[in-house]
């Protein structure tokens, strides 16, 4: 019932694989709202972390995400880099040192994550961002808490969470970042940076499933 | 998509290779992090200016780096806004004691990435005011969006507080300059084309034969609204007026009036559209001072014209008179 | 055919108001006959050097008139040699005692039309001297054709005898001037998409989604081969290649390398052009000491480029450096 | 048995109008081997000379023919205008003060004419050019007065072979003009000036058909 240094590493790897495969499809998003490039920065970012995968290996899990994180801020660029930066350096200072991760671990990296990403962008819920995805995962972690789940079942509710606020972003008019120079025109279309956001969470779900 | 590139990935890290054979008297290139720099900095007691967005805008930023010009620019990936480190070294490469001014387009991604540039530079000792531009009456405006895109106004804004820099005034008053710049320039811009962004292969949007995009963003970003393509004249009056009310600009006003291409629109359909924005802005009331027509903050190869009015006073036809020695700009030396 | 045009039938008409309305310091605008002329023009003592051609390639010719480079340009219909009254016209304007260069490109209309225009000067008593440009060698050369195309050189030929014609020198000094360009300038094109002429109103050839035209002319006259697209450096190889061979260019010889745009190719890929250009240069032993990049010899909206060599002396390096303020090209003043 | 001054004038009208038709016609057949503009310098030249109607109207052929090449000379401009320009100077030249023009006088009209194009030009016989429609023309009209023919039939015979030349043009490699830059490329195309030429001679036949 909890992740360790490896199993961390994993959910890396397996970040870098699936936005990989997901470049097209988040940069089509973003072409309909955006510039079409969240893709492409997504994968150049980490792509660049795989990079700094052996550096890594022999490392606590706050200096994994806090490498991780400073990789993306100096190689994803555009919005994302900052936020995503923001979000991994965040969780990585709230568990620096640490080699095992419980829920509770966990749910506190993704609170500091999320909360520096609603400091560096300041996006509130319903905004049309990534805010929108991050929210109700957070929410889901908090709830399993106190439910008392085990970490799988709550990673598996917080990606759901996600998928949902995801999903939610269609109707919603962008009030942040490129989509909303488009006003009204931006309603109807998922939020690329939401859809990376529930990307990088079912990552961690499938991933860490068995513990 | 056919595009005179080598590897997609590849194409800013070439296209600043050029410019180092290129123009070796005029700049260098810093690679990892990539910035372009006067070849001559830091300049002891001069503000330092220096800007970034992503790249596919040329001659915007590293065209404008030079004597009377920017200090410094950091280019992105295509279309994407630089990072932190990129524009951290940038400002330290270019302090030369008196403070460094940052300006910024106002996307998201420009502000957080300079933002935190910025906060780095403060920790390392250096004054650092950041100048955002907001230019585009195409968006809508509003305290709980993002704001207006920075678009033309940001290339004269580059030029007058370069030459301010220039003229050894303070971090203050270069800042001032650009903070005039900011209130007084006003542009919006249309595509008869979209443009193609290399990585992507193929073009941002579909615009059918007949159509045009009235309000689009420099990075392909949809406009107000999509219409039935009309006459020179008939455009030239669709940016014109938004603009003119805009601000609001007053009769008797003198004005810059820069007329730009996105790209792919050539010389020859630029004059036409000079001489009607030329027309209206008379009618108008306003006296057209100075002028600028080319393609200076470009979309790749995007066909289309963006329309920039900036209101000038005395100070600022000074420094927009001012020396400028510079790959896109040149002029008094 | 989306353009930024009212009717085609106006294009140039048009066009040339804007200039009217745009540089009144540098160039007044004559109209029927049509011709561009420097403001203070004539000069005393000064040969005066005109071109003149079809429209669609600017800032060729018009948008080099003034200080230091041509006293007057003549416009023609897009792609149409203008007609023997501009030229005399503009020959007349311009005759300030010493003399008139008429820098003419190859090709049968340009000549034809320059040369009755130039016996009809001869005959009101004002010394002409024509020189023929034909640097491009994607055209085979033979004694019972038309010859080359006059193409990139010509924008070289006209900085450097500007100058040249600035500084008072002799008619016969600055055609001389003319002839070492001519001797010593090659070119070649390519392009990776069709201009649409106004009056034409689809494209001049089809070129399919995976294919160029290497050897192009400026007016979409199709080149020497068409074959799948190719990288960048591919491409450059194939231009710089018979470049190079022509001359042909020795070890050790100084070069003004020109990258141009057709007009649709932006700065960014004419950068990674120039980076292999430059490479290969070298490798062959020439020292690249000038250069320019680019749209300054278009094609309407054309994409592709087109490179031009030209070997370099001490008084044509002297006489590119000499200052130069027109709408196309500017510095040292 | 010949061509008075208004029947010239109604020449040179119908001569704008065949133009005017053809206009796309020239062009295309210039986009194939040139630069795509020989319909709109054509038309755009005779369009000019339309203009011009009024002033000729009392006027001798000779000054008729000259005012023709004079407006051509100074708005079709390309090769065409200095070419076409003379090709009417020089008629004009030749039949100076004439109200009537004989067989014999538009034959001697048309060698000056053709002269002045081949000099102009310095095309020969097989370049690809309109001296290939212009030459047979002629060769047509001098064995005309050979044989004795009426004008009409004269005149007829000359669009004939001037078609037959034409027509003539499609294999040849260009040696003139912008087709050159070509090579055996421009071989399969019929030369835009050899076909304006033709229309010229058959409007000629055609409206002075009962001379
Ligand atoms: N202020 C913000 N707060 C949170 N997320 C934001 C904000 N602005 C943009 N985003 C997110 O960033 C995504 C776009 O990222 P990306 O395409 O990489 O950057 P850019 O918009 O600079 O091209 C959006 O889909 C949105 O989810
Ligand atoms: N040297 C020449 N002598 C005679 N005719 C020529 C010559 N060069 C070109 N032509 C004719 O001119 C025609 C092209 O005219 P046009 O398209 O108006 O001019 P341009 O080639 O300058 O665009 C050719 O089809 C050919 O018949
Ligand atoms: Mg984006
Ligand atoms: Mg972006
Ligand atoms: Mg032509
Ligand atoms: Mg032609």
């Amino acid at each position: 019932m909890s992740i360790n240094r490896d199993e961390a590493l994993e959910w890396i790897k397996a970040c870098v694989e699936i936005l990989g495969e997901n470049r097209d499809y988040l940069t089509q998003l973003d072409a309909a709202i955006g510039d079409a490039d969240h893709g492409a920065n997504m994968d150049r970012g980490f792509k660049a972390v795989m990079g700094k995968i052996p550096e890594m290996s022999d490392k606590d899990i706050g200096t994994i995400f806090k490498t991780v994180g400073m990789t993306l801020l100096s190689t994803v660029g555009g919005a994302g880099g900052p936020l995503y930066g923001t979000f991994f350096i965040q969780a990585g200072m709230k568990t620096a040192g640490k080699m095992e991760l419980s829920l509770e671990d966990w749910t506190s990296a993704m609170d500091a994550a999320l909360s520096g990403i609603v400091m560096r962008g300041k996006a509130e819920l319903g905004d049309k961002t990534m805010v929108d995805a991050l929210t109700p995962a957070l929410n889901a972690l908090k709830q399993a808490m106190t439910d008392d789940l085990p970490l799988n079942q709550a990673l598996k509710n917080s990606a759901e969470a996600a998928r949902e606020g995801m999903v939610g972003t269609i109707p919603l008019v962008a009030r942040k970042g490129r989509a909303s120079y488009l006003g009204e025109r931006s309603a109807g279309h998922q939020d690329p940076g939401a859809t990376s956001s529930y990307l990088i969470l079912k990552t961690a779900a499938d991933t860490w499933s068995n513990s | 998509m056919k595009k005179l590139i080598n590897k997609p990935d590849d194409v800013v890290m070439e296209e600043l290779q050029g410019i180092v054979v290129a123009h070796p008297d005029l700049v260098k290139v810093h690679f990892n992090p990539n910035f372009v720099v006067r070849a001559d900095a830091p300049i002891k007691g001069k503000v330092g200016v220096i800007s970034g967005g992503g790249s596919g805008h040329e001659p915007m930023h590293g065209g404008y780096v030079g004597y009377g010009m920017l200090d410094a620019a950091c280019p992105g990936a295509v279309f994407t806004s630089p990072t932190p480190d990129q524009m951290l070294e940038a400002t330290k490469a270019v302090n030369g004691g008196a403070g460094v001014l940052h300006i910024v387009k106002n996307y998201t991604g420009d502000i957080m990435n300079f933002e935190m540039a910025a906060d780095l530079a403060r920790a390392e000792g250096i004054e650092v005011v950041a100048i955002v531009t907001d230019d585009d009456v195409a968006v809508q405006d509003s305290l709980y969006t993002a704001g207006r895109r920075g678009v033309g106004s940001t290339v004269l804004a580059e030029k007058v507080c370069g030459a301010a820099a220039e003229q050894l005034r303070s971090l203050e008053q270069v800042a001032d300059v650009c903070r005039k710049v900011k209130a007084w320039g006003r542009s919006m811009g249309m595509a008869l084309t979209s443009c193609t962004v290399p990585h992507v292969g193929k073009p941002t949007f579909d615009l059918p034969e007949d159509e045009m995009e009235i309000g689009i963003g420099i990075h392909g970003e949809p406009g107000r609204t999509r219409m039935k393509v009309k006459s020179a004249d008939e455009i030239t009056e669709m940016l014109m007026e938004p603009i003119i009310k805009d601000l609001p600009f007053k009769h008797g006003d003198e004005v810059l009036l820069f007329v730009n291409s996105m790209g792919g629109t050539p010389p020859i359909e630029l004059y036409i559209i000079y001489r009607k924005a030329y027309e209206i802005a008379q009618k108008s009331g306003l006296k057209v001072v100075r002028n600028l027509i080319g393609p200076y903050i470009t979309s790749l190869e995007m066909a289309g014209c963006s329309i920039t009015m900036l209101k000038m006073d005395d100070d600022l036809l000074k420094l927009w008179d001012f020396p400028v020695k510079t790959v896109g700009l040149r002029w008094g030396m």
